[in-house]
C-alpha cells in the first residue's frame, strides 16, 4: 500500500515529538508503579525522589509468592488463573454474541430495531450499586456465587452491548457488494459472513476484543461482590489483599500490579496486530 | 395475533438453575388465531425474517438475565426502607419517602451536579485527547504496533490500582508530583492536590482522563484504520488542506465511532468510582463527592439499600440523558454508512 | 487446665477470614487444628475488612449464612445483630479468664460475647528520638515554652509540639487520618479525653458540646498552623504510615500494627530513632483510649458450633497469640505480654520490647466506639462535617451541630431514640 | 424451454419504482445482451435475477423452478459486478478460486482452472497481489475471472469490459464467445459497447426507464428499430432523427426540404412523423458506398468534421438541426467547405411522431 | 511554455517500477489523451500529476512551478477518479459543490454552477440522493460533474465515460470538448475508447508497460504508427500484422504470398519485417472504397463474419494467421463462402521485425 507523505520533515518531527510527549504522559505514572514493584519501600519514601530504583529488588515478588519468611504468600497463581479464565471466556463469548448482534443491526432491517438498539444502550445506564446487590441475591439463589461462571455471565452483560455497537459500525463500513459476491460464489449466508465479512471487520473485532478483555481483566466492583475465595477471586480483587485494616502494602501491591499488567500487555500486543488499516480498500469502486 | 417485543421468563426454583423460557418473539407475521400460534411461531423462526432476531437472541437473553431482573428488584427496593442487615425490611414499603428525602438532600444534589460536570468534562477531554492521539499514531508508520501497545498501557491498570497510584502520586508530602516539583525548584510549599476543592477535582479528573483516554484513542484508531481512502484523495484534489480533509471527510466517517465511544464511556465513567473512592472517597468535606461514592456509602456502609437505590434511579436519569443524546447523534451520523438503516 | 478442642472427624468447617498479608500468617496454624480435631477447614472467603463487612451484610440480606466462623471487629460487630452466638455460653469461664479483661469486655454487644478477640488496637505515640534529643530543638523548645522537650503528656502539649516541629515541606509535627472512621474515631478519642462523649446515656448526640468544639479545634489549630500536611484530611492510615516511615513526621499517634513497619530498616527510615510513649490526656486529664479488636465470631446458623468455637479459641490461644505478638501485634491474652517481651529481648528486637509495656499500659483506658449498629452510619455523617470545619468551610460549632442533627435522625430512624 | 424467465417483474426502492413489470424469456444457451441508457434498470434486473435484490412484484424462474425466494447460492449463477466487488483481503489467486473452494473442488482442479482463467485474462503476473495493488482494468479482469472459472447455469455480466482497452476488449469478447460456445450456458450481459452488443448477442434487449423497449436479434434492432428511442439509441454515431410532416408521399422537413418516402408506407397526408437515417446513409459524393437504390443529392456546408482514422464524421445542417454524415476513405475537410452529399433513400426509417412507433410497410 | 511537464518521472511500488522515467510536455490549453493497455501506468501517471502518489524520481512541473513537493490542493487541478471516489456521506448536490465550498465560493454561485453541471450530466432528478443509491453510470457522472464545476489549471480525467451508454457518451464528449474550448485549460484524459481519443485529443500519448511509445496527433498515430505496438493498439478492429521477409521489393509472407511493397522503402533483401494493414484495406470486391492507388486482388474463404450493422468484419486466413477485413455496405456472408478481396497497397505499414520500428521512406 502506498502512503503519500508530502509532508515536510519538520511536520514529521512535530508529529514524532507529539507522539513522544503523549507517550511520556501515558506511561510515566504507570511506569512509576512498575518501578515501585522493584524497589524497597524505603526508596518509595525517599526525598528527593528516587526515579530509577537504586537497589533493584525482587523481594516484593518473593513476598507475593510466599518465598520470604516475612509473611505467607498469596494464592496469586490461582487468582491469575481465575482472571485469565474469566476474562478470556467472557471476552470470547461476548465477542461472538456481540458480533452476531452487531451484524444483525448493520445488515438487516427489522421491526423494533431502533428500540432494541436503544434498549441495549440503556442497559448500561444502570449504576453498579443498583445492580450489584440484586445480582448478588439472584446469583446466590442460583448457586453461582463465587464461581467463575457467575462472573463470566455478568461480564458478558457488561461487554455485549458495546461489542454490538462497535461491530455494527465496522460491518457498516464493509460494502454489501462483497457479501453479495460471496453468495453468488456459492456461499451460504454464514460462509459469506465467515470468509468475507468477518476478516474484513477484523480491526473492529480486535478493538472490541481488547476492550472487552481489559474491562473484564481489570473489573473490580462487581468481582469484589460476586467472588469470595480462591475459587473465583480475580487479580484486581486479590490486589485488595494488600490493604489491611490500617495499612497498604504499596510495594507488594505494585508487584502484584506488574503481574496483572504483563499478561494484559502481552495479550493486547498480540491481538492488536489485527488493527490493520485499509482492509476494505480496492474491493469495490 | 400480532406480537411484538420479546419476553423471557426466568424462574428461580429454590437453589436450582434458572429455567429460561422464551414466550414469544417480536414479529410482524400474521399468525392465525390462538390455537395455532405455536405453529406460526415455528414458521416464523424458519423464515428469513427471523434471522436478525435469532442473531440478537443470545444478547437479549444475557442482558435480560443480568440487567433487567436485578433492575426490577432494585427498583422495588427504592420504595422500601430496605436495610441490608435487616432482610425483613425488604418488604417495608415506604412509598416515595426515599425520593422525597432525596429531593431535600442538598448533598445529593451537589453530588448529582458535580457528577454531571465531571462526566461532561472528562468525556469531552478524553474524546479530544483520544482523537488527537489516534490521529498522531495513525500518522506514524514505523513501529506503530509498539506505539499502539504503549498507548494502551493505562488500560491495563485496574481502576482501583489507578486510584492508589494517583493517591500516591498526588500525595502532598511524599507524592511524586510534589517531589518532582520540589526537585525542579518550582515550588517551596507542597501543593495540597487532593485537598483544595479545585485541585482535588482536577486530580480525579486527571486520573480519570489518564485512565480512559486510551480507550477513546483505540476505538477511534480502529475507526481511522477502517476509513476509505478514495474520498480522502478526492478531497485533496478538490482543494482541501489537511484540516479541511479532516473536517469534511475524516470526521464524518469517524463520528459514528466517536458517538459509540462516547456512549460507552458516558456509561462507563462510573468505573471511576473505584478510583475516586480510593483517592478521596468524596472528600474532603464532600468536595469531590460524586453520586457513585455517595450511593455506595449509603448502600453498603450505612446499609440503607433502599435509599441508595433511590439515588441510583435518580442518577439513571442522568445516564438516560446522555444515552439518548448520543443515540440520536449516532443515528444521524451513520445514515450514510452502508448497511440497513 | 487446657481447653478441650474436641474431635470432629470428617466435619468441614466453613470460615470467612480477614485477608491481607499481615493477618494471614496466623492461618498457617489452621492445619494444626485440623490435625488436632480431625475436622477440615474451608476458607470460603478471605478479604480485607471493608469488603468482608460488605459481604457479610450481603449474606445477611440473602439469608446465605452457610458458614460458621467469621472474622470480626469491635467496630463492626454491633451491626450484625444476632448473626453471631454468645460465646460466653460456649467457652468455659476459666478459659475466658485468660484474655485481657478490658479487651474481652469491649468485645461484648448488648451483654453478649459475640466475638473472641484476636489482636487489640489502641493508639499510642510513636516519635522520633533524634528530634527530641536534638540539643538545638531542646534549647529552642525550652526557650519558647519554658518546658523540657519530651513526648507530650497532654493534647495541649501535643499540639504545641506539632506546631513547634513543623518545618514544611520536609517535616511536619504529625498527620492524622482525615476521612472515614479514622477521622471520627480520633475526634471521639479527644472528645472523650476532654471529658465529653458522643452520646449521652439515652443515645442523644452530645458531641456538639464545648468539649466537642475543643476537640475539633485541636485538629483545626494544627491544620491551620501547617503542623500537618494539608493533605492529611485525605489521608488514611497507609498515608500516615508512609509519611512517618519517610521521616516526615515528628510524632504519630497510631496503632500498634505500625511498630513492625516503622522498626523495619528495609521499609522505614526511622527504624533506629523510633521512640514510644503513651497517648496524651485531654483537658479532663483522661485518655480517650480509642480502641478495638480484631476477633473471631461463630454464627448462630452454624451446624456445629462446638467445632467453630474450638477453632476460634484455637486461633486465639496462647501459641496463636504469641505468634501474633511476635509479629508486633498486641495480643489479647494477658500472659502473652510478658512472654513476648522476653522473646523480643532475647531476639534483639529491643524496639518492640520497649513498646509492649507502653501499649499494655494504655490498654487500661481503652474504650471502643459506641457499640450500636449505627456507629458506622453516624461516623459517615460525622467525618465529612469534621473535615468541613478543619478546612474552614464551617465553624466547628456549625459543623458539629449539623452532624448531631443527622446523627439524631439516624438514631431516630433506627428506633434507638 | 426458457432457461430464465421474468414474469411481470418489478422493483421499487421505497416509493420509487425503477423496474416496471418487465417480461423476458431467455432460452437455454442463449446469449442476451441488455442495453439502455444509464440508470434504466439493467443492473437492477441482473441483481434481481441473481437474487441479490428482493423483487417487489412478479416471478423469476430459472429452469423450471421459481426462484423468487431462493438465496443466490441456490440459483447457480456467476456474476460480474459493475463495481467488481473483489474480496479485498484475498490475493488475485484466492479471489479467483474462492467460489471453487466453497464448492469443495479438489485443490488441483482449482489450480488448473484458476491458472487457465488467469491466462485468458492476462493476470498471470498479478496472481499474488491484493486488489488494492491493481490497476482499474486489472481489477475488472479479476472480477471477470471470478465469474468464468465457475460452471454455472447462468452467467450475469454487468459491463465486464468497460475499463479495458480496445485490443484487450476485443480479445476478451472472443474469449467470452468461446466460453459461451464451450460451456453451453445462458448468458445475460450488460454493456454500453455497441460492438460487443452486436457481436455477442443472440438477442438484444433494449431497456429504458425500467421498461423494455424492444427485444430482437442484433440485425433486427439495428435494421428495424421498433421506435424512435431504439433508433436513436442503437448505432454509433446515432441515427439522425428529424421531425417531418407527410406531404404527398414525401417528408417535408422544417426547412422545407422534402425527402421522398418509400412507397407503400401507411402514412396519411399531414401526419407528423420522425424521419431517421444513419450517418452512413449521408455521404459526400465519392465517399460512400451505396446500393443501387434511390438516392437524393444534397449540397451542404460542413459545420465540423471529426476524423476517426478510417472514416470522418461530418456535421451538416438539415431540417434545422445538425445531422451527421460519414465520409469513408476520408480526406481532410475544413469547416465551412461545401460538399455534395447523397442521401440513401433505401435506408430511411419512418416513425409516427405521436406514438414514436416505427411505421412499417 | 509547457503547462504540465514531466521530466524523467518514474514510480516504483516497492521494488517494482511501474513507470519508467517518462518525459512529457503538455502545452497550455492542450488536450492530451493517454491511451495504453490495461495496467500500463496511465492512472499512476495522472495520480502523480495530481500529487496523490509520491513520485520516485524526476520532476513534475505545472506552469513554471516544480510541484514535486506540493500537496494536491496547491496544484489547482480537477480529477475524475477511475474509481469515482465519491463522498459517500454527501448527496449528489453536496458532492458536486464540495470543491467550490472549500474554495469559499458564494452560495449562489455554487448553486448555479452545480445546477449547470447537473443539467449537462442529466443528474437533475438525483441531486438529493446519496451515491449508494445511484446506478453505476450515474455515479460516474457525479464524479465527472465534481471535476467540471471547478475552474482548475489542469483537468485530469481517468476513464470518465467508461460506464455510460454510447449516446450519453457521445453527448458528454461534445460537452467536454465545449468545456475545454470555453475554459481554456489543459486536459489530460485517459480513455480506452478510440473514438474519444481520436475526436478529443490534440495529441495522443500511447503508453505501454510504463513507457511512452509514441506521442502525436490523432492522425499521426493512426496513419504513421511509430512501431508495431502502436500500430496494433490504435484502431479498432486492430491493424493486421503479419511477419514477412523482404524479397525483391516484395514482402513474402509465411504462406508464400507476396505483397508488393511501396517503392523507395529502405529495406534490405531478406530483412525480417512486419507487414501491417488495417481491416479497411482488405475488402471484398465492391464493398470497399479505395483510392486510385495500387491494389492487389486476393481470393479467400471466409472463416467467420461479424455483422456490425453498417459494416461486417470478415475473418480470412493470410500469412498463416487470421486477418480481418471489412465489408462495407454489408450483405449476409456465410462462413466458408469464397470471396474476392482487394488489398489496398497504398496503405501498407512496414516495420522492422527486430526493432519493431516503423520503416519510413
Ligand atoms: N499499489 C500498488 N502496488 C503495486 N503495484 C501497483 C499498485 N498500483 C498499481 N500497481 C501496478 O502498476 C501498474 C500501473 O497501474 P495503473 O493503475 O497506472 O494502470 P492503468 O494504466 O491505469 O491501467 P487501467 O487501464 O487498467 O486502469 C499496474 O500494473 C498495476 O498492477
Ligand atoms: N438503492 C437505491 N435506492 C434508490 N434508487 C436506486 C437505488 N439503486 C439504484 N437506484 C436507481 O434505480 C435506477 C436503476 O438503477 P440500475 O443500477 O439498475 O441502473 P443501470 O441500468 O445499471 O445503470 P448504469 O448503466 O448507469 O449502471 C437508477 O435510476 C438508480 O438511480
Ligand atoms: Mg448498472
Ligand atoms: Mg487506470
Amino acid at each position: 500500500m502506498s502512503r503519500l507523505s508530502i509532508e515536510k520533515p519538520w511536520q514529521r518531527w512535530l508529529i514524532r515529538f507529539g507522539v513522544f510527549v503523549a507517550m511520556v504522559i501515558l506511561t510515566v505514572p504507570g511506569l512509576w508503579v512498575v518501578l515501585t514493584a522493584f524497589r524497597p519501600n524505603i526508596e518509595v519514601l525517599a526525598r528527593p525522589a528516587v526515579w530509577i530504583p537504586q537497589q533493584w529488588t525482587l523481594d516484593n515478588f518473593a513476598r507475593l509468592f510466599g518465598l520470604s519468611d516475612v509473611q505467607q504468600g498469596l494464592p496469586v497463581a490461582q487468582y491469575f488463573i481465575n482472571s485469565l479464565v474469566i476474562s478470556l471466556t467472557s471476552t470470547m463469548i461476548a465477542v461472538v454474541i456481540g458480533m452476531a448482534g452487531g451484524y444483525a443491526f448493520a445488515r438487516y432491517r427489522f421491526r423494533g430495531k431502533a428500540t432494541l438498539f436503544l434498549a441495549f444502550m440503556l442497559s448500561r445506564t444502570v449504576p453498579g450499586v443498583a445492580l450489584s446487590l440484586p445480582l448478588f441475591i439472584i446469583w446466590a439463589r442460583l448457586g453461582i456465587i463465587d464461581t467463575s461462571f457467575g462472573l463470566i455471565v455478568v461480564y458478558l452483560a457488561v461487554n455485549i452491548p458495546f461489542t454490538i455497537w462497535l461491530t455494527d459500525g465496522f460491518f457498516r463500513q464493509i460494502p454489501v457488494d462483497l457479501s453479495e459476491a460471496a453468495q453468488i460464489d456459492g456461499c451460504t449466508a454464514w460462509q459469506a459472513f465467515w470468509k468475507i465479512e468477518f476478516p474484513l471487520a477484523r480491526s473492529g473485532l480486535a478493538s472490541a476484543a481488547i476492550f472487552a478483555f481489559l474491562t473484564s481483566w481489570n473489573e473490580y466492583a462487581l468481582a469484589s461482590q460476586l467472588t469470595r475465595t480462591t475459587a473465583s477471586k480475580t487479580m484486581p480483587v486479590g490486589l485488595m489483599d494488600f490493604t489491611a485494616q490500617f495499612t497498604v502494602d504499596w510495594t507488594g501491591m505494585s508487584a502484584m500490579a506488574v503481574l496483572i499488567i504483563i499478561p494484559a500487555l502481552v495479550l493486547t500486543f498480540i491481538v492488536q496486530k489485527h488493527l490493520i488499516s485499509g482492509l476494505t480498500f480496492g474491493g469495490v469502486k | 395475533m400480532h406480537c411484538s417485543g420479546l419476553f423471557i421468563l426466568v424462574a428461580f426454583p429454590r437453589g436450582g438453575e434458572a429455567r429460561v423460557g422464551v414466550l414469544s418473539v417480536a414479529t410482524d407475521v400474521q399468525i392465525p388465531p390462538r390455537a395455532r400460534w405455536s405453529e406460526g411461531f415455528a414458521a416464523f423462526f424458519r423464515s428469513p425474517r427471523a434471522v436478525p432476531y435469532l442473531l440478537l437472541l443470545p444478547a437479549i437473553i444475557v442482558i435480560l438475565a443480568v440487567v433487567l431482573v436485578p433492575l426490577l428488584v432494585s427498583f422495588w427496593t427504592s420504595f422500601t426502607s430496605y436495610n441490608l442487615t435487616k432482610p425483613a425490611t425488604l418488604f417495608n414499603f415506604v412509598g416515595l419517602r426515599n425520593y422525597q428525602r432525596l429531593m431535600g438532600n442538598e448533598d445529593f444534589w451537589w453530588a448529582f451536579g458535580r457528577t454531571f460536570i465531571f462526566v461532561t468534562i472528562t468525556l469531552n477531554l478524553e474524546m479530544l485527547l483520544g482523537l488527537g492521539l489516534a490521529l498522531l499514531i495513525n500518522k506514524i508508520t514505523w513501529g506503530q504496533r509498539t506505539l499502539r501497545t504503549i498507548m494502551m498501557f493505562p488500560m491495563m491498570f485496574s481502576p482501583i490500582l489507578v486510584g492508589f497510584q494517583f493517591k500516591y502520586i498526588f500525595n502532598d508530602s511524599i507524592g511524586l508530583v510534589n517531589n518532582a516539583l520540589f526537585d525542579l525548584g518550582l515550588i517551596t510549599q507542597p501543593i495540597p492536590w487532593l485537598v483544595d476543592g479545585t485541585l482535588a477535582n482536577f486530580s480525579i479528573i486527571f486520573a480519570e482522563i489518564w485512565m480512559s483516554t486510551s480507550i477513546f484513542a483505540i476505538l477511534l484508531l480502529a475507526g481511522l484504520m477502517a476509513l476509505p481512502k478514495d474520498p480522502i484523495e478526492a478531497a485533496k484534489v478538490d482543494g482541501c488542506n489537511p484540516l479541511q480533509v479532516f473536517q469534511h471527510i475524516t470526521l464524518p466517517f469517524l463520528m459514528p465511532f466517536v458517538y459509540i465511544a462516547m456512549t460507552i464511556r458516558s456509561l462507563d465513567v462510573a468505573r471511576a468510582y473505584d478510583m475516586v473512592r480510593i483517592m478521596t472517597n468524596g472528600g474532603p468535606a464532600g468536595r469531590t463527592e460524586l453520586i457513585w461514592t455517595l450511593m455506595t456509602r449509603t448502600g453498603y456502609q450505612n446499609s440503607q439499600m433502599g435509599m441508595a437505590n433511590a439515588m441510583g434511579y435518580v442518577s439513571i436519569l442522568l445516564s438516560i440523558f446522555f444515552t439518548v443524546f448520543f443515540f440520536r447523534k449516532l443515528t444521524a451520523a451513520r445514515t450514510f454508512m452502508g448497511g440497513a438503516q | 487446665q487446657d481447653f478441650d478442642y474436641g474431635s470432629f472427624p470428617d466435619y468441614t468447617l466453613k470460615v470467612k477470614l480477614i485477608g491481607g498479608t499481615q493477618y494471614e500468617k496466623l492461618y498457617t496454624r489452621i492445619p494444626e487444628w485440623e490435625a488436632l480435631t480431625g475436622a477440615k477447614v474451608e476458607i470460603v472467603s478471605s478479604k480485607n475488612h471493608f469488603d468482608l463487612d460488605r459481604e457479610i451484610k450481603q449474606d445477611i440480606a440473602t439469608g446465605q449464612i452457610t458458614w460458621c466462623v467469621g472474622s470480626n471487629h469491635t467496630s463492626f460487630a454491633p451491626q450484625y445483630g444476632d448473626l453471631y452466638v454468645d460465646l460466653s455460653t460456649m467457652i468455659p469461664a476459666e478459659e475466658l479468664a485468660k484474655y485481657v479483661p478490658g479487651t474481652l469486655k469491649s468485645a461484648m454487644v448488648d451483654g453478649r460475647l459475640v466475638q473472641l478477640p484476636r489482636v487489640t488496637d489502641v493508639s499510642n505515640l510513636y516519635y522520633r528520638k533524634d528530634l527530641y534529643e536534638d540539643p538545638a530543638n531542646m534549647e529552642a523548645y525550652k526557650a519558647e515554652f519554658g518546658a523540657d522537650l519530651a513526648p507530650p503528656k497532654t493534647f495541649e502539649e501535643f499540639k504545641q509540639q506539632i506546631i513547634f516541629f513543623a518545618d514544611p515541606p520536609n517535616l511536619y509535627g504529625t498527620a492524622f487520618a482525615g476521612k472515614d472512621e479514622g477521622m471520627s474515631g480520633r475526634f471521639m478519642e479527644i472528645l472523650r479525653a476532654n471529658g465529653g462523649d458522643l452520646f449521652d446515656a439515652d443515645w442523644n448526640p452530645i458531641f456538639n458540646s464545648p468539649e466537642g468544639v475543643d476537640a475539633l479545634n485541636w485538629f483545626k489549630d494544627i491544620y491551620d498552623a501547617g503542623g500537618v500536611p494539608a493533605g492529611t484530611v485525605n489521608y488514611t492510615w497507609d498515608d500516615i504510615g508512609q509519611a512517618m516511615a519517610a521521616g516526615q513526621l515528628a510524632v504519630d499517634l497510631d496503632w500498634p500494627g505500625f511498630a513492625g513497619f516503622y522498626s523495619d530498616p528495609a521499609a522505614s527510615k526511622i527504624s533506629d530513632v523510633l521512640g514510644f510513649a503513651v497517648s496524651p490526656v485531654g483537658s479532663a486529664g483522661v485518655r480517650g483510649g480509642w480502641s478495638g479488636s480484631h476477633s473471631f465470631s461463630v454464627t448462630e446458623a452454624c451446624d456445629n458450633k462446638e467445632a467453630a468455637t474450638s477453632l476460634a479459641v484455637f486461633l486465639t490461644n496462647d501459641e496463636s497469640e504469641m505468634m501474633e505478638a511476635q509479629a508486633g501485634n498486641l495480643p489479647t491474652r494477658s500472659k502473652t505480654f510478658d512472654e513476648v517481651i522476653t522473646y523480643f529481648n532475647e531476639n534483639g528486637k529491643t524496639a518492640l520490647a520497649e513498646m509492649f509495656p507502653i501499649w499494655q499500659a494504655s490498654l487500661a483506658d481503652a474504650r471502643t466506639p459506641p457499640l450500636i449498629p449505627q456507629w458506622i452510619e453516624v461516623s459517615n455523617v460525622l467525618w465529612p462535617q469534621l473535615q468541613a470545619a478543619i478546612v474552614g468551610e464551617k465553624t466547628p460549632q456549625e459543623a458539629l451541630d449539623k452532624a448531631a442533627d443527622e446523627a439524631r435522625m439516624i438514631l431516630e430512624d433506627a428506633g434507638i431514640l | 424451454m426458457a432457461q430464465v424467465r421474468l414474469d411481470k417483474v418489478s422493483k421499487s426502492y421505497g416509493k420509487l419504482e425503477t423496474v416496471h413489470a418487465i417480461d423476458l424469456e431467455i432460452a437455454h444457451n442463449e446469449f442476451v445482451v441488455l442495453v439502455g441508457p444509464s440508470g434504466c434498470g439493467k443492473s437492477t434486473t441482473l441483481r434481481m435475477i441473481a437474487g441479490l435484490e428482493e423483487i417487489t412484484g412478479g416471478t423469476i424462474s430459472i429452469g423450471d423452478r421459481v426462484v423468487n425466494d431462493l438465496p443466490p447460492r441456490a440459483r447457480n449463477i456467476s456474476m460480474v459486478f459493475q463495481s467488481y466487488a473483489l474480496y479485498p483481503h484475498m490475493t488475485v489467486r484466492d479471489n479467483l478460486g474462492f467460489g471453487l473452494k466453497i464448492a469443495n473442488m479438489a485443490e488441483a482442479e482449482i489450480t488448473k482452472r484458476v491458472d487457465d482463467a488467469a491466462d485468458i485474462l492476462g493476470l498471470g503476473p498479478y496472481m499474488d497481489r491484493l486488489p488494492a495493488n491493481l490497476s482499474g482494468g486489472q481489477r475488472q479482469r479479476v472480477a471477470m475471472g471470478r465469474a468464468i472459472v465457475r460452471n454455472p447455469d447462468v452467467f450475469l455480466f454487468d459491463e465486464p469490459l468497460s475499463n479495458l482497452d480496445a485490443k484487450l476488449r476485443g480479445q476478451m469478447r472472443v474469449e467470452i464467445k468461446k466460453l459461451h460456445q464451450r460451456v453451453k450456458t445462458t448468458v445475460i450481459y450488460v454493456t454500453h459497447d455497441q460492438v460487443e452488443a452486436m457481436t455477442l448477442a443472440d438477442r438484444i434487449v433494449i431497456m429504458r426507464d425500467g421498461d423494455i423497449e424492444q427485444i430482437g436479434t442484433p440485425s433486427e434492432v439495428f435494421e428495424q428499430p421498433a421506435n424512435v428511442f431504439v433508433a436513436g439509441f442503437i448505432g454509433s454515431p446515432p441515427m439522425n432523427l428529424l421531425d417531418a410532416v407527410v406531404s404527398n408521399g414525401k417528408a417535408r422537413l422544417s426547412d422545407g426540404l422534402e425527402v421522398p418516402l418509400p412507397a407503400g408506407l401507411p402514412v396519411s397526408q399531414s401526419q407528423q412523423i420522425v424521419l431517421g437515417f444513419r450517418p452512413e446513409s449521408l455521404a459526400p459524393k465519392g465517399h460512400a458506398l451505396h446500393g443501387d437504390g434511390a438516392a437524393m443529392p444534397l449540397q451542404r456546408n460542413v459545420i465540423i468534421a471529426e476524423p476517426l482514422g478510417t472514416e470522418t464524421i461530418i456535421f451538416v445542417e438539415m431540417g434545422g438541426i445538425d445531422v451527421q454524415g460519414k465520409m469513408l476513405n476520408p480526406r481532410v475537410v475544413a469547416p465551412g467547405e461545401t460538399l455534395d452529399f447523397t442521401l440513401d433513400l433505401t435506408r430511411l426509417h419512418v416513425f409516427d411522431k405521436a406514438s414514436g412507433k416505427r411505421v412499417v410497410a
